[in-house]
């Protein structure tokens, strides 16, 4: 078994050198109305199946709970902004708690998973250093590691860190499971950038530190931001363990594990779940949009060369 | 000051036998040629052996022996340890498949269904709308930020939005079918249409990083590929067979095998749609239901399941990149 | 300002056998020469000069510049700049930030930095781009950019590697040029690396070349033409290349086709084998009427320069068909599938090396001072 | 990598990680183990009721001179919260305890004796909620409240249609038709809504005594059967995914849908959310359908308090416990969510006795089928609720459903019973 054939050799980088692969090429001349209205057809019914459940989750946080399961689906039913004003005056637990601890987290394993990353995925991309590849591999490994047999462990590992029922516990963990595709795309974007760089930074006077942090960092601001990105939305939305870690008290839940208690098998507060979902969806959304334009490049330059 | 020409160089060239005064040196040398880089990689390995390795060590030797929420060690009660050493036990009864156990092969089997269902359409529908993407038009910005949404969305939101779509009475979805008349099954009841249920929600939540990265893919094409094969003849359909897809084979090889580990260990669609509904129950949920359900938490066979999932995947990967390799090779 | 000196470097890369990139290179660089480091690919020559940068470790010798040993020293300690084949450009600084960058990490204040970086680019005429970003500048323009770079540092040593070979062959003409001019102007000592040997032999006070991680020779354009001290450079450097031939040796001479070359006595009775190899440039030769004598040469090529024109044909020696190529006259060129006659112009104008060795053996001319 | 040019490399980078490390593990305390702070307690109630339990909760903490935090947890999701919480050393003073659930988390010994606190004593709670928090001869809870399940029906459309509340599943295939067939009753898929018709046809799911699994006894197949067959003469509807099945029933029922469902005083509260119960008359509630001799047929529920093993806040936990389950905190429960007493005494306030709930459902609760309280007894309704919704979707036939689940029963919940 060997990671490295997934490792297939570096193109380009961002630095000018590549030429931008022309759009598809067979459009000399204008595509026809029928084709071009079967594009937009296609397209547009793709985008309204990606959009519409979330669409219809904020069609349903505008009702009331007792409305929300109607017999004849309706946009307005009763409608009003009352789910959200009693979600975040705290009436149905400790909402703005819950977005704290959830936008601390996700932050902090966004900042700490990335910086891991980049810092591994750079010395593993230019430093051709005995135990490189094997890291990779165990990287690889890692991602297959089912939470079932770790989380008995976790747990106790945590206990006697004192770190169980704390942000910090959960960061951690966040980042093992962040980190390494995290490293496998930065060292894929990392690849990209021609080692000349390196090379004209430090006859330019900078530490090989120096290097890393004033040229390969900026220059890898799109894969970055791709891996921010992915760090952020995997904590963000995180459920298993945050159950398991972080319900102790009401105060340290994330919103995964705090939005629960509208869902129950014998009552689901669908009204308020929608209106906290709108709530919860809108700083990965804000994340999303900050990064989309990105998004394609760097996954490109990215992961994707793994 | 002209330089000489070396042609006696060659007597040089033959390194010095090192002797053991030498090998100090060596290390040192190693290390000053490394250190910078293990340094820089250091704080990765520290921080997830920790919480990987030594939690691993322990979920593995869990599953030698019959540990569970009553006989767990607990420091914070002062509580001593007291279950016992099993042996193989575990292993041999989850593998008799008896349903005891949770009927292994069974669940193995639709895991390997659930992943390989999921995989496909993920990769045809990203690829598909990727290639759609991939051309010059208006709103495309626009179309792209759309189709990425569900990537954005918190999976447990989307999983809750599915399954009040998927109410069978008064879900939207079957009130869509209903209204023009097609069938409205029961999507989430105890039957396998939970499973189309589940692994529509998963297709639809997992398509976006699958379309993404194989955009990235498409875009790092050289066009004059394109250009080529047209001069040389090529029909639309054999420039997709012939440019597209070995163009993107390093980014398809690399998602597909992260897509399948990924959907493998697929847990909160599942759980939070379906719940421990026996027909779409797979590996990981399984571990799950016996890790958090059962009179006392059976953390035994839940570890049990874990190191089985892991060696499945394992083989599967080992498999996967060798084939790989050995295509390549040709 | 600051010489520099490669007394016995190496760099070895680890493998079975190693690899030896660069062996044993004594070399010295006075202060402010132009020396240029030629070689095919693969010769060392690059990795020499990254020795020099403090790029590639020194495994064995040790580099000095200026008289102080910097095998071990960083690259930023080495007072020397570099400009790269590709440029290197930092994308996301402006052509300023890109000249100014080494200044503003050594805490150069902001006002000289800006006075250094004007002056460059005016010498440079970047002055209208400093605020873009190397992505909007022509090929052209990046080079000077990244010439600039070298230049504000006013470093003890320019390392210039290939930085001609990503331009187009009209621009590649003109910066040769302006490099050795500029270079003439700063005085500043430089070692410039390529594979061209027209670009070593026009820009170079001194040319070395390398092969195989061996320096060959090391002297100046006219000499290394006149007197390649063996028969690597003989056939690399100069263009179209020296007829290089591998012939019978007799008590007469080398003999080729109909022509038997009359070598000097010192060099036959000196050697031992029976062949030798004989090289003559193509202006060396000529072409004569049918009567005289001279090796038959069937024309299969005829390059027309104007001026002049190549004559590339072959030549039966010993059963074998061997490449010659002749410089004529451009004006009456012989026709492609004719045979013609040819001669030398002069018995001195030859070169002999030996079969085996490829080390030159000296003829009784007297090499230019 | 060349050697000495690494000498100024960022030590700095990575001592700054470092501190990055130490930040979160420093960064968010989630502990709640500060003594000063409130007295924390977990209520599981649904939206309806929380807000009478929060208030009761401060007034007591205010009498009492402590302090507490009301944390509203999902039902669904408070047991495996406590159990990795309390594993921890962390979690609530104070848990609202499904009855189920206190022997499993004094089985495991997650929750506190409660002798020589003077919570031990029965005094005079009913029987059968104070058998709930008994746990090897010793006494772990505090009854909160008791329940069973009763037929909830909707007064006006009975009336239309000039029936009575059946009182057999015999007699509701009879009556069905005069309510529009399949809208006369909903079927709930869960496990526990299926012991209505386990228990009226005399059967059980445990026999504890003798140590035996009787869930695929004659007796409790032909009470699944009884469900199957409401649904096959078109008498009842049912929501056949797990997930939904009860808010379905729910909504099918507080819109006016459906005549006729089984459920708890829990579910009253939200129910008169409904546009069917605008007026709240128009809720009726009767006995579950069945024999009205013998052990009953709903199941005997409710809630208890328990206090967490490692709570440093005992003594007030005590005091919480002892006003929250008291007379008083109890007669402001039943009058305002109709939620049933466990204390004998407040069933004689007059408030109370009449509240039209509480009347409704106190006969039930008094011929409540008893329940093991055994530390799997939380268990028994995984399988049961997957049997059960195999038999309502005909996947499977009532004895079939009833084998697996048995065989269930054995092999994961009980394995020391044997199958009856």
């Amino acid at each position: 078994m060997d990671v490295t054939s997934l490792q297939t050799s570096g193109r380009a980088g961002p630095s000018g050198g590549r030429r931008p692969a022309p759009p598809r090429s067979g459009h000399r001349g204008r595509r026809s109305p029928a084709a071009s209205f079967g594009l937009h057809a296609a397209l547009v019914v793709a985008s309204l199946i990606a959009v519409f459940p979330v669409f219809w989750v904020l069609v349903t946080s505008f009702k009331p709970d007792s409305r929300a399961i109607e017999a004849s689906p309706s946009l307005i039913n009763e409608s009003s902004l009352d789910n959200y004003a009693r979600i975040l005056a705290g009436e149905k637990g400790d909402f703005l708690a819950w977005f704290g601890n959830s936008l601390l987290i996700a932050g902090l394993t966004t900042v700490l998973a990335v910086m891991l990353a980049a810092s591994t995925g750079y010395a593993v991309s230019r430093f051709n250093f005995p135990g490189g590849r094997g890291l990779l591999f165990f990287f690889l490994v890692v991602q297959m590691f089912p939470f079932a047999v770790l989380i008995v462990p976790l747990y106790n590992l945590l206990l006697s860190l004192g770190l169980q029922g704390s942000a910090g516990g959960l960061v951690l963990v966040y980042c093992t499971t962040a980190v390494p595709f995290c490293t496998y795309m930065l060292k894929g974007y990392f690849d990209g950038i021609p080692r000349e760089i390196d090379e004209a930074g430090r006859m330019d006077g900078l530490s090989p530190f120096g290097v890393f942090w004033r040229l390969m960092l900026p220059l890898a601001r799109p894969g970055l931001a791709v891996t921010g990105f992915y760090a952020f939305i995997t904590a963000w939305g995180e459920v298993a363990f945050a159950s398991a870690f972080l319900s102790a008290a009401d105060q340290s839940k994330t919103l995964a594990v705090g939005l629960q208690v509208f869902v129950q098998q014998n009552r689901t507060e669908w009204g308020h779940l929608a209106a906290a979902s709108i709530l919860v969806a809108i700083p990965a959304a804000v994340v999303f949009y900050l990064v989309q334009r990105f998004l394609v490049s760097g996954l490109a330059a990215g992961s994707v060369k793994g | 000051m002209v330089a000489t020409t070396t042609g006696a160089a060659a007597e040089h060239r033959r390194p010095g036998p090192r002797g053991g005064t030498e090998r100090r040196g060596r290390v040192r040398r190693f290390l000053d040629r490394y250190w910078y880089a293990y340094a820089l990689v250091l704080p990765v390995v520290v921080v997830v052996g920790g919480l990987v390795i030594l939690p691993l060590a322990q979920g593995v030797f869990f599953t030698f022996t019959n540990i569970n929420e009553g006989n767990i060690a607990n420091p914070v009660l002062g509580r001593e340890a007291d279950y016992d050493v099993v042996g193989l036990a575990n292993y041999l009864n989850v593998l008799s498949g008896d349903p005891a156990y949770g009927s292994f092969w069974g669940v193995l089997l639709r895991t390997l269904v659930w992943s390989g269902i999921c995989v496909a359409f993920h990769y045809g529908i990203g690829l598909g709308l990727a290639l759609l993407l991939n051309r010059p038009m208006r709103f495309r910005t626009l179309y792209r930020i759309l189709l990425i949404l569900p990537w954005a969305v918190p999976a447990f939101v989307s999983a809750f939005a599915w399954r009040y779509l998927f109410n069978a009475d008064y879900g939207l979805i079957n009130w869509l079918l209903g209204s023009v008349g097609l069938p409205t099954p029961v999507w989430l009841g105890q039957s396998p249409v939970a499973m189309v249920a589940v692994i529509i929600v998963n297709v639809w939540l997992g398509v976006p990083f699958m379309m993404v990265a194989l955009l990235g893919g498409l875009q790092s094409i050289p066009g004059d590929l394109y250009e080529a094969a047209e001069i040389d003849g090529a029909t639309p359909w054999q420039r997709f067979t012939q440019i597209t897809l070995p163009g993107l084979r390093p980014v398809s090889s690399t998602v597909i095998l992260l897509g399948v580990i990924w959907t493998f260990n697929m847990f909160p669609v599942i759980y939070l749609i379906t719940g421990q509904n026996p027909h779409t129950r797979i590996l990981i949920t399984y571990a799950f239901e016996r890790f958090f359900s059962g009179a006392t938490r059976d953390y035994a066979i839940a570890s049990t399941y874990g190191v089985l999932i892991l060696s499945v995947l394992l083989v599967f990967a080992g498999v996967y990149l060798r084939a790989l390799r050995s295509q390549e090779a040709d | 300002m600051a010489g520099v000196s490669y007394v016995k470097a190496s760099r070895v890369y680890p493998g079975n056998p190693p690899v030896r990139a660069v062996d044993q290179l004594d070399l010295e660089v006075n202060d402010g020469e132009f020396l240029v480091l030629v070689g095919p690919s693969g010769s060392g020559k690059s990795t020499a000069l990254r020795m020099l940068a403090g790029l590639e470790d020194v495994d064995e010798g040790a580099i000095h510049i200026g008289g102080n040993d910097v095998t071990h020293t960083p690259p930023k300690g080495r007072d020397i700049a570099m400009v790269f084949q590709s440029y290197a450009l930092y994308p996301h600084m402006t052509v300023g930030e890109n000249m100014g960058f080494a200044l503003k990490l050594r805490r150069v204040p902001k006002e000289t930095i800006k006075a250094k970086v004007a002056e460059a680019a005016k010498m440079l005429d970047l002055t209208p781009y400093l605020d873009r970003k190397p992505k909007a500048l022509s090929g052209g323009q990046r080079q000077r950019v990244a010439m600039g770079r070298a230049i504000v540092r006013e470093p003890a040593v320019f390392l210039m590697d290939e930085p001609l070979s990503n331009l187009d062959a009209k621009l590649r003409v003109e910066t040769r040029a302006n490099i050795a001019a500029l270079q003439a102007r700063l005085g500043t000592t430089t070692i410039y690396v390529t594979h061209d040997q027209v670009e070593a032999q026009t820009m170079g006070h001194r040319v070395a070349v390398l092969k195989d991680g061996l320096l060959q020779q090391c002297d100046t354009p006219r000499n290394l033409y006149e007197r390649p001290a063996n028969s690597f450079v003989a056939g690399f450097i100069g263009s179209p290349a020296m007829n290089l031939k591998t012939v019978a040796l007799t008590s007469e001479g080398a003999v080729l086709d109909g022509l038997t070359v009359p070598l000097p006595r010192s060099v036959v009775a000196g050697h031992d084998a029976k062949t030798i190899t004989f090289g003559v440039r193509p202006e060396s030769l000529r072409l004569t009427g049918g009567d005289e004598v001279g090796m038959k040469l069937t024309v299969d090529l005829v390059e027309e320069l104007g001026a002049d024109a190549y004559v590339y044909g072959s030549v039966d020696i010993g059963g074998t068909a061997e490449r010659f190529i002749v410089r004529t006259d451009g004006r009456t060129p012989p026709s492609i599938g004719s045979t013609v006659n040819v001669t030398l112009r002069d018995d001195n104008e030859v070169h002999l090396f030996h079969p085996e060795s490829g080390a030159r053996l000296e003829t009784t001319k007297a090499p230019t001072a | 990598m060349r050697r000495d040019t690494l000498n100024t490399l960022g030590r700095t980078g990575v001592l700054g990680l470092g501190c990055v490390l130490a930040m979160t593990a420093c960064g968010g305390s989630g502990g709640s183990d500060d003594q000063d702070g409130p007295v924390v307690f977990w209520d599981t109630s649904g939206p309806g009721e929380s807000a009478v339990f929060r208030d009761l909760a401060e007034g007591c903490a205010a009498s009492g001179g402590f302090e507490v935090a009301v944390e509203q947890v999902a039902f669904d999701q408070a047991l495996n919260n406590f159990k990795n919480a309390a594993q921890g050393g962390q979690g609530p003073d104070v848990l609202r305890a499904e009855v189920a659930w206190v022997a499993q988390l004094a089985h495991n010994g997650l929750i506190q004796d409660l002798a020589g606190t003077g919570l031990d004593d029965q005094g005079d709670f009913l029987a059968t909620p104070w058998s709930s928090t008994q746990f090897d001869g010793a006494t772990y809870a505090v009854p909160q409240v008791t329940d069973t399940l009763a037929l909830l029906y909707n007064r006006e459309l009975l009336d239309e249609a000039g029936v009575e509340p059946p009182t057999s599943w015999e007699e509701l295939l009879d009556i069905a038709p005069d309510l529009g067939g399949d809208s006369a009753f909903f079927v709930n898929n869960d496990g526990y809504y299926a012991l209505p018709f386990i228990y009226s046809a005399g059967g059980d799911l445990l026999d504890v005594e003798n140590q035996t699994i009787v869930v695929n006894s004659d007796e409790a197949v032909a009470g699944l059967g009884t469900a199957r067959a409401l649904l096959d003469e078109g008498a009842a509807r049912t929501a056949q995914d797990p997930g939904n099945s009860y808010g379905n029933m729910k909504a099918a029922f507080a819109s006016g849908e459906v005549a006729m469902i089984v459920d708890g005083p829990w579910a009253v509260a939200d129910l008169l959310d409904g546009a069917a119960f605008q007026d709240p008359e128009n809720l009726g509630v009767a006995p579950l359908p069945g024999p009205a001799d013998g052990d009953g047929n709903g199941p005997v529920g409710g809630h208890d308090y328990v206090i967490r093993q490692g709570s440093e806040r005992t003594d007030d936990a005590v005091s919480l416990i002892e006003c929250m389950s008291g007379v008083e905190a109890q007669t402001t429960v039943a009058v305002e969510l109709g939620l049933l007493p466990t204390r004998e005494s407040v069933y004689e306030d007059p408030e109370v006795a009449e509240h039209p709930v509480v009347s409704a459902f106190s006969a039930a609760v008094e011929r409540a089928h008893p329940r093991p309280w055994i530390a799997e007894g939380n268990e028994l309704f995984d399988p049961l609720k997957i049997g059960y919704a195999d038999v309502l979707a005909g996947n499977l036939s009532p004895a079939e459903a009833a084998e697996q689940v048995a065989t269930a029963y054995q092999d994961t919940v009980v394995p020391d019973y044997t199958i009856g």
